[in-house]
């Protein structure tokens, strides 16, 4: 029986088996590579055609489609419009520092233009302002304008342009924990699942060790330990997830796959072990593994926020830190400078929100049983 | 099933025996140690040398683990670094109460809407509704958890005003207390557990029940008697105000956690509905001329609930660690709160203390997962 | 039935609700009675209105100085209070936060008088005596006060601080208690000050240890003599017995203070752990009432109050006064409201739940211009004793080699970096001394081009380089507008701001500079720090410095440079701060810094550079033996020059620190360094609430 | 809930030998994204009380979804289109939901194909039964009259009595079909659907399962219809059966007769693939090609692109039933053509 390695999401491996045996009926010698490529082709059309279905994955195509453009969007736009304001919209060091001159005065007459002592002294560096003196009163942060979609940070740093800068890192993080996740999980599930005995008790021990830790101060504790940025971040909680519950999972489809006649075929027919494994085992891991790579990105972005919110990560600039930098200057629990702390907040939540949604919908691809029909 | 339960326990023994050390080599590996908090130039740097001997952090990383690991299995968790001379045991007694009141009755309350309403969608398929309340769950869900916290603040304290806006008391109102917080918080813990198990027994006495009639009649008289004993002990206990007090701080951080939690539970339900509403033994009951309701709570409900009870019971120990967001954000000192400090202050002592508490419960969820299955799920009992 | 159930269920949980919302009902009238109780009783007219109304129209009544209980005062704490145990709180638990709530209660036989940080006499009758040679060793004898009591009525008495001293050096008390009684040799264990005896109650006895000099200021002045006092008849037979256990120290930290008497203004009342806790006026305080004066030539005076006293010390003549406050206390309780954080305690603020916010880093700015836009609220600015500087490890090349150092001192543009891009957020010094501590700053430190434009600085920078034998590949050039090869290059013609990076840069000896890098708290954690950071990076890379800036975790920054190390190479350049040293004697920091047997490589002191300066050394020596301010100040300034010559910092910046309270709330003082959070033990007694 | 019995003999049992159940040109079309699919189209049979009645067809030829709509459980994107459905004379159609709840196992019963899944797993079989009783039991029964009821049934079917304190999971294969017809027993239907009731099992369990459903229904009296792909279990237990295909029945009648002289060449083609052990040995005839997609059913005789018969007019026109006497009702216009007694070489062009 010739069995179909490709890593797409095909459901039932024996379905992948029948097509390549009707294939072959007609004594049409087509390559091989192409009998494989056509059948992707229509495993894809099919498992669109399912997906595309629910609306919900569709929703979350689009944010993440969304998301992408700003992504990209971000050194377009630096490049082009920002190309001679890169002063004002790096998102790093770029600032953008409007001030208001007031005249420092005994009696405040008119707001605008004056100052009493006292509080001139607050803008003042040197603390020395006195009556007479002019204060530079910086406008930051600076509301939504023309220049400034989203308006300036306390920093007079551009939103937009960090939340644009910001998406890139967040999709880099998901992918590498989600490939990691993925890698590790879908090997170590189909090898617990396959060897059995010791090797499976170790798997899921070390399984079971890494579910007891609290991920949140696991986390802290790493990020102390490893110059943490975002590539690490992501190395980390893929390799937390891919060793720990994603693996757990895989390892029972794992198993369901082991006991399928094709597995056993390929073993009469003599295939070695690892041959088994990463031919006939994994590919057939493999759409659930997608599956859980999906919620492995919305997890690790949800992270990344979080520790950045406690000021715990180093990164150059990313959707947590900027709500940090808000919280470090006293911008939190006040709500009047909302575009401070709203677009990346809901940044983080569409964007964990879209790949949780994508994930979803796949679930009803992959898993028959929560199909509407 | 004694042999596979103290099999099961003895397996966990060990797995807590790694996790431990795993611990106390990660915490050990974290770069700086305690001394580093108390840099000053007023104070000679020999300090630090003292402060060192004192925590016994000259001891060589080995010795300090072997000193570690035969204490704590003595019971003898340590001393704080950060509250010398208090034990780690002290420190984290009094905080307990406080995580312990804010988590009960957060999960216990997301539970309840979670199950209730996941069941719901999962019968109403496909309807706008469905549609809409999935999103939103989604939304809640996957919302930047302290990005939410802090909308909800701005919402009930900041803007309507309906909520306190943090603490988990009113200074003023308890400066002449004849209690102790830690008092009544575990006067509240006990009381709200006491009625989750009396309406345990409840449910269970009238389970066995032969009659139909008196299962009835028994659930309703026991519910009634467990709420009435409730509210007649607080009716008449002088700490009434005092728990109120907290009660109303507890609101929105409760509130807020439930409904972040609920998300997950309605999620989980409705998947696991579906899947059992497929089950041929649905269509069965259909054919058996079972009215709509009755196969919804008791044939697929019933089934639909392991893995929901699996979930609550495993997320005991995740609630810990979303709690060091609720109380970081609602200014709520509790175990979270403590764990962080503990953690960002390289106070070893403490925040293994902590991460092996939430170690040893999260174990022992695990085995109450594996009794609970035993109950709920009849195909396993045999296994064991 | 099952819907009926459903209602059942619903039906108690609403009985449960109305439970609550009754309960909380009658909560509210609770709190009201609550917070009545004390302003009624401590009021001293009544009215017939209810004690809620009574307490402000009271209140302008209670002006009188000597008059105790002009209402409540609440603050916030943004921490938890640890412990009311004042032995744990100066060793194991010395957080400020602790210190807010504890530290006012014991006096010392000498304190600074706050905001001139002079030293004046407390439990002592005069001020301190010269040391006296006695063979080998120094005394000094001390007369008490009589009349000062503890709370619970007992004398204050010189066996008290024999009692406190005793401890130290029995129990070998560690941290703060280390600076009250020096180790003259820490290895050995002994102690600088070798006898300390009462001769009677009010009669002390100091005896130092054998030495060919007097004990400077910083070992005499500054340090026994501010040794704070506790009650021996609270505390005597705690620590007998604690002697006798196995830890004797861990004993006495664990025990709980409450109802430890108090000298200060006031007593620790209560304490609900992780909620708050609250102190209450000590009816018997000895210097209540007292008005405390300082004139423009740092003469002091105190006068009147219960005690009767009127004492001068310092020149006298001038009749400018400086500043003048009256002590309390004035509010009957100060209550401490624990808040989590600091955000938590300004909306509590906001929402008027306290008047005041204990915050040892001050308002943050945003905050601060919400808070501007709200009525009835005052503000105070004041420099902060920390900075935040630059260090240099002098161990590696290039790093020691002075050219380097100072060209970068040259490029770094301190003031546009405060004013422009940070827009006001930090203030840029060149001393670590700040300028608001008048009495020690100088101002004739080298700054390194300060108020010179950038082109310029940069080809001082790149000149001075090249003096030191510097070299490039591409040499590093600030571009002027008309940079035209024909015609002869003319100094008038402007920078344009167009910079050519060097490259290839190498050090004299012709090693090509590596890439180096700089260490740097993350913008998580200070975000004032790393945007400086970059900016020396791009500065650096400007001069062909290859600079990695590196945002680093602040542990394993304290771990690379502080901890002792083998050869101390792990690091090249590293930005982090320190808080305020002593006020009243700055140059002991310095030495902690920069002094040579401070050296972080195998000693494990503070000296991260690894800075050795011969003339430093001999600055060093002086200022230990200095017996005189004035004396010890000529060589502070002198070891601010050296230090901002030879560059072991470049020191960049401090914050200024912003106070805000509601208006009704009276401070004795509001311009002091540091701001009201540094010493809120010299405020907390004498703050009148009007409102 | 006493009542139940009483509300539902609104129909009353149907003496032995008269109409029990008349479906008459039942139709049903699934609703799909794609579009519509005639899953069952005119589809008429009429069972007597005491008969029984076999249903054969290949998978997907709309077999289950006639069983399923008998008892108004059909898919929720099924809809009727026309036809009706006669129960004692009560069309089963018009009923509303409560009304047909009432009917189902106390009327009309089931066997479910996969026996493993047709009992919820958390229940014990016994308290699984007693759902049953307690919801449509004439009169309420206290606990030891519904137990002694069940160990009735159970040994009806040849289960030991106290199996019925077992749980589903503790059941052999074979156990659990018996179980499963004891449960359809319980509450003394009219007339019991029995889907593949032995697919699942081996051949010596089919046939005691079989036998005991035979046996069953001789004693009680009571109708059974019976589905499945096998013919051979519609041979051995039916007295008439229908031949479906492609949802119609293409070939109604006495299944003796049928067996014998198959009209319908489908029929004939399908009798003919099947192994026979008690007639004469011969060839099998395979039965080429796939059933039809049913969301564009072929015109005219939708058996017509498989059929070695075919003619013009079979893709043209839709061939009627046609009463070949004695009940044998076929619908093909070249039924003449199919040829008496089995094929046993089958043609090269098939």
């Amino acid at each position: 029986m010739v069995q179909d390695p490709r890593p797409t999401p095909e459901l039932a491996p024996d379905e992948a088996a029948v097509g390549i045996d009707a294939g072959t009926d007609e004594f049409d010698f087509e390559p091989l590579w192409r009998v494989r490529l056509r059948l992707a082709w229509e495993g894809f059309k099919r498992n669109w055609a399912l997906f595309s279905e629910n609306k919900v994955g569709i929703i979350g195509l689009i944010i993440i489609g969304i998301f992408f453009v700003m992504a990209i969007g971000h050194p377009i736009l630096m490049a082009t419009l920002w190309s001679d304001k890169q002063n004002i919209y790096d998102p790093e060091i770029g600032y953008d520092a409007p001030v208001k001159t007031l005249l420092v005065v005994e009696e405040v007459t008119d707001p605008e233009t004056q100052i009493d002592p006292e509080r001139a002294k607050l803008f003042d560096a040197s603390l020395k302002a006195e009556v007479g003196d002019t204060v530079n009163v910086p406008q930051q942060p600076a509301p939504p304008s023309l220049a400034h979609p989203l308006g300036t940070n306390p920093r007079g740093n551009d939103v937009l342009s960090q939340l644009m800068f910001s998406t890139k890192a967040a999709f880099m993080l998901g992918l590498v924990a989600a490939l990691v996740t993925v890698l590790l999980a879908t090997t170590i599930g189909s090898v617990a699942a396959y060897f059995g005995g010791i090797t499976d008790t170790l798997l899921m021990r070390l399984a079971d060790l890494v579910l007891l830790m609290p991920l949140i101060p696991i986390l802290i504790v790493l990020s102390g330990m490893f110059q943490v940025n975002l590539v690490i971040l992501g190395l980390i909680i893929g390799v937390l997830n891919g060793f720990g519950g994603t693996a757990i999972i895989l390892k029972s489809q794992a198993l369901s796959v082991k006991v399928k006649p094709f597995v056993e075929a390929a073993r009469v027919a003599g295939g070695t072990n690892w041959h088994i494994i990463f031919r006939h085992i994994i590919p057939n891991v493999l759409p659930l593994s997608f599956l859980y790579m999906m919620f492995t990105v919305t997890e690790a972005i949800a992270l990344e926020a979080t520790l950045s919110f406690f000021g715990l990560l180093n990164v150059d600039m990313s959707w947590g830190l900027m709500i940090q930098i808000a919280q470090s200057e006293g911008y939190l629990l006040r709500f009047d400078t909302w575009w401070l702390i709203v677009p990346p907040g809901l940044a983080v939540t569409f964007l964990a929100a879209a790949f949780f949604l994508v994930g979803r919908a796949m679930d009803e691809v992959v898993n028959p049983r929560l199909r509407a029909r | 099933m004694l042999g596979y339960i103290s099999k099961r326990v003895a397996q966990m023994a060990l797995l807590f025996v790694v996790f431990l050390t795993l611990l106390f080599l990660l915490l050990q590996a974290q770069p700086g140690d305690f001394a580093s908090q108390f840099l000053d130039p007023r104070i000679p740097a020999a300090n630090q040398e003292l402060i060192r001997q004192r925590l016994g952090l000259d001891q060589g990383m080995w010795g300090q683990y072997w000193t570690y690991i035969t204490n704590f299995f003595t019971g003898d968790l340590g001393t704080s670094f950060m509250r010398y001379p208090k034990t780690v045991w002290a420190v984290i007694v009094e905080r307990i109460p406080r995580t312990m009141f804010l988590f009960t009755m957060a999960t216990m309350l997301s539970y309840w809407m979670g199950f209730l309403s996941g069941k719901m969608l999962a019968w109403r398929r496909g309807g706008k509704l469905e549609y809409g309340i999935t999103l939103g769950g989604v939304f809640l869900y996957t919302v930047f958890y302290p990005w939410f916290a802090l909308m909800m603040i701005w919402l009930w304290a900041a803007t309507l005003e309906i909520v306190p806006i943090n603490q988990f008391l009113t200074p003023d109102f308890w400066l002449d207390s004849p209690f102790s917080a830690t008092s009544v918080f575990t006067a509240m813990i006990w009381s709200s557990v006491l009625v989750v198990g009396g309406l345990l027994v409840v449910q269970t006495v009238a389970g066995r029940m032969k009659e139909y009639r008196t299962q009835v009649l028994l659930r309703r008289t026991g519910r009634v008697l467990v709420f009435g004993i409730f509210v007649w002990y607080w009716a008449s206990s002088s700490m009434r105000p005092f728990a109120a007090d907290i009660t109303h701080h507890a609101v929105l951080p409760v509130v807020t956690l439930a409904f972040i939690a609920f998300a997950g539970v309605m999620l989980i339900t409705r998947g696991s509905m579906l899947e059992t509403l497929r089950e041929d033994y649905i269509l069965t009951a259909r054919a058996k001329g079972v009215p709509d309701r009755i196969i919804r709570d008791k044939h697929a409900a019933r089934n639909a609930l392991l893995p929901v009870v699996t979930s609550f019971i495993l997320g005991l120990a995740f609630i810990i660690g979303g709690g060091l967001v609720t109380e970081t954000v609602f200014s709520w000192p509790g175990m979270g709160e403590l764990l962080l400090t503990a953690v960002t202050s390289n106070d070893i002592p403490t925040a293994i203390g902590t991460l092996a508490l939430i170690g040893a419960l999260a174990l022992i969820a695990h085995i109450v997962v594996d009794i609970v299955y035993l109950f709920l799920d009849p195909r396993i009992r045999v296994q064991g | 039935m099952n819907t009926r159930n459903r209602v059942l269920r619903l039906m108690a949980v609403f009985a449960a609700l109305a439970l609550i919302v009754s309960a909380c009902t009658d909560d509210d009238s609770g709190t009201t009675e609550a917070t009545s109780a004390p302003t009624t009783t401590a009021a001293p007219t009544t009215t017939d209105g209810s004690g809620t109304t009574a307490a402000p129209t009271t209140a302008p009544e209670t002006t009188e100085p000597t008059e105790t209980g002009g209402g409540v005062f609440t603050t916030a704490l943004v921490a938890d209070l640890t412990t009311n145990n004042f032995w744990a709180y100066l060793d194991p638990e010395s957080s400020v936060h602790n210190g807010y709530v504890l530290g006012q209660s014991h006096p010392a036989l000498y304190t600074l008088s706050i905001p001139d940080f002079l030293l004046v006499p407390g439990t002592a009758a005069e001020m301190p005596p010269a040391l006296a040679q006695e063979g080998e060793n120094w005394v000094a004898t001390i007369p008490l006060r009589e009349g000062m009591v503890w709370s619970d009525g007992e004398p204050v008495t010189a066996g008290d601080y024999v009692f406190t001293m005793n401890t130290i050096k029995d129990l070998e008390l560690g941290s703060n208690w280390i600076s009250y009684h020096p180790f003259k040799d820490a290895e050995a264990g002994t102690r600088w000050l070798e006898n300390v005896e009462a001769i009677d109650d009010y009669t002390l006895k100091l005896t130092f240890a054998a030495s060919d000099n007097a004990p400077g200021l910083a070992l005499y002045q500054n340090g026994v003599l501010q040794a704070p006092m506790l009650p021996e008849h609270f505390w005597a037979d705690i620590v007998t017995g604690c002697m006798a256990e196995e830890d004797p120290k861990a004993c006495l930290y664990a025990t709980d203070g409450t109802g430890e008497p108090s000298a200060g203004t006031d007593i620790f009342s209560t304490w609900e752990p992780g909620a708050f806790a609250s102190i209450v006026a000590n009816p018997d305080y000895y210097y209540a009432g007292v008005t405390y004066t300082v004139f423009d030539d740092l003469t002091f005076n105190q006068a009147g109050g219960a005690a009767g006293i009127d004492e001068t010390y310092g020149p006298g003549g001038s009749t400018e006064i400086l500043s003048q406050y009256a002590d309390g206390p004035f509010v009957s309780e100060v209550i401490y409201s624990e808040y989590g954080g600091q955000d938590a305690a300004y909306l509590a603020f906001l929402e008027g739940d306290v008047d005041y916010v204990l915050n040892p880093s001050g308002v943050p700015s945003g905050r601060r211009d919400q808070l501007l836009a709200e009525p009835g609220l005052e503000f105070a600015v004041n420099p902060s004793e920390g900075f935040r500087y630059l260090a240099f490890n002098l161990r590696k090349s290039p790093m020691n080699i002075d050219a380097f150092r100072q060209a970068l001192a040259y490029v770094i543009d301190k003031e546009f970096l405060m004013n422009s891009v940070l827009a006001g957020a930090g203030i840029p010094i060149y001393s670590l001394v700040p300028e608001a501590n008048a009495a020690w700053y100088t101002d004739e430190v080298n700054k390194w081009g300060s108020g010179i434009a950038e082109g310029e600085r940069f080809d001082m920078a790149v000149q001075l380089l090249k003096d030191a034998g510097f070299t490039w590949d591409v040499e590093p050039l600030a571009q002027r507008l008309e940079d035209d090869p024909d015609t002869e290059a003319d100094e008038s013609l402007e920078y344009s701001g167009v910079f050519t990076d060097g490259q290839g840069m190498r050090t004299p000896d012709g090693n090509l500079v590596p890439e180096l890098e700089l260490l740097t708290p993350g913008p998580g954690y200070d975000p004032l720090r790393s945007t400086v950071a970059t900016w020396i990076g791009v500065w650096g890379d400007r001069l062909g410095i290859p600079i990695d800036v590196n945002p680093t975790d602040f542990n394993t920054i304290v771990d690379l440079t502080f901890p002792p190390q083998e050869d101390g190479l792990g690091w090249d350049m590293y930005i982090l701060g320190w808080g305020g040293g002593d006020p009243s004697l700055p140059c002991t920091s310095h030495q902690a810094f920069f002094g040579a047997d401070q050296d972080a490589v195998g000693f494990g002191g503070f000296n991260t550079p690894g800075y050795n300066n011969a003339e430093f050394e001999a600055l060093s020596d002086a200022h230990d033996l200095a017996t005189t301010v004035e004396e010890a100040r000529g060589i502070c300034n002198d070891m601010e020059k050296n230090i901002s010559e030879n560059l072991p910092y470049i020191v960049l910046f401090s914050t200024p620190l912003t106070d805000v309270w509601r208006a009704g709330v009276e401070f004795p003082i509001t311009d002091v360094l540091g701001g009201l959070n540094a010493y809120p033990n010299a405020w907390v007694g004498q703050v009148k609430v009007t409102e | 809930m006493t009542t139940t019995r009483e509300k539902a003999g609104e129909t009353g049992r149907v003496k032995p030998g008269e109409s029990l159940i008349e479906v008459n040109h039942l139709t049903m079309d699934y609703k799909t994204k794609e579009g519509r699919v005639s899953a069952v189209s005119d589809v008429t049979f009429h069972l007597k009380a005491g008969d029984s009645l076999g249903l054969v067809g290949e998978s997907g030829c709309g077999k289950t979804s006639v069983a399923l709509t008998l008892l108004r459980l059909q898919a929720s994107n099924a809809e009727i289109t026309g036809g009706e459905i006669l129960l004692g004379g009560v069309n089963l159609l018009d009923l509303s939901e409560e009304e047909m709840r009432l009917h189902r196992w106390s009327d009309i019963s089931m066997v479910f194909q996969g026996a493993m899944n047709a009992w919820n797993p958390v229940y014990r079989i016994g308290e699984q039964i007693r759902e049953a009783l307690d919801l449509h039991w004439p009169v309420k029964l206290t606990h030891e009259q519904s137990r002694e009821r069940i160990a009735e049934l159970f040994e009806l079917v040849g289960l030991p009595p106290e199996a019925m304190d077992r749980y589903p999971h503790e059941f052999s294969g074979g156990m659990r079909q018996r179980a499963t017809i004891a449960m359809a027993l319980s509450c003394n239907p009219q007339l019991i659907i029995a889907d593949e009731p032995t697919t699942a099992l081996d051949v010596i369990v089919q046939d005691q399962i079989l036998k005991e459903l035979k046996k069953v229904q001789a004693e009680l009296g009571m109708s059974i219809i019976y589905i499945s792909h096998d013919i051979a279990v519609i041979a051995e237990v039916t007295d008439h059966m229908g031949v479906m295909y492609a949802g119609k029945i293409v070939e109604y009648g006495g299944t003796d007769e049928i067996f014998a002289t198959p009209r319908h060449p489908y029929a004939w083609l399908l009798l003919s693939s099947t192994p026979s052990i008690t007639g004469p040995r011969r060839k099998l005839a395979p039965l080429v090609g796939e059933p039809p997609n049913l969301m564009k059913p072929p015109s005219g005789c939708r058996f017509h692109p498989r059929c070695p018969f075919a003619t013009d007019q079979c893709a043209a026109e839709e061939p009627a039933m046609e009463d070949l006497g004695g009940g044998h009702l076929v619908a093909c216009w070249n039924h003449e053509k199919v040829p008496v007694g089995l094929s046993e070489t089958p043609k090269e062009d098939l």
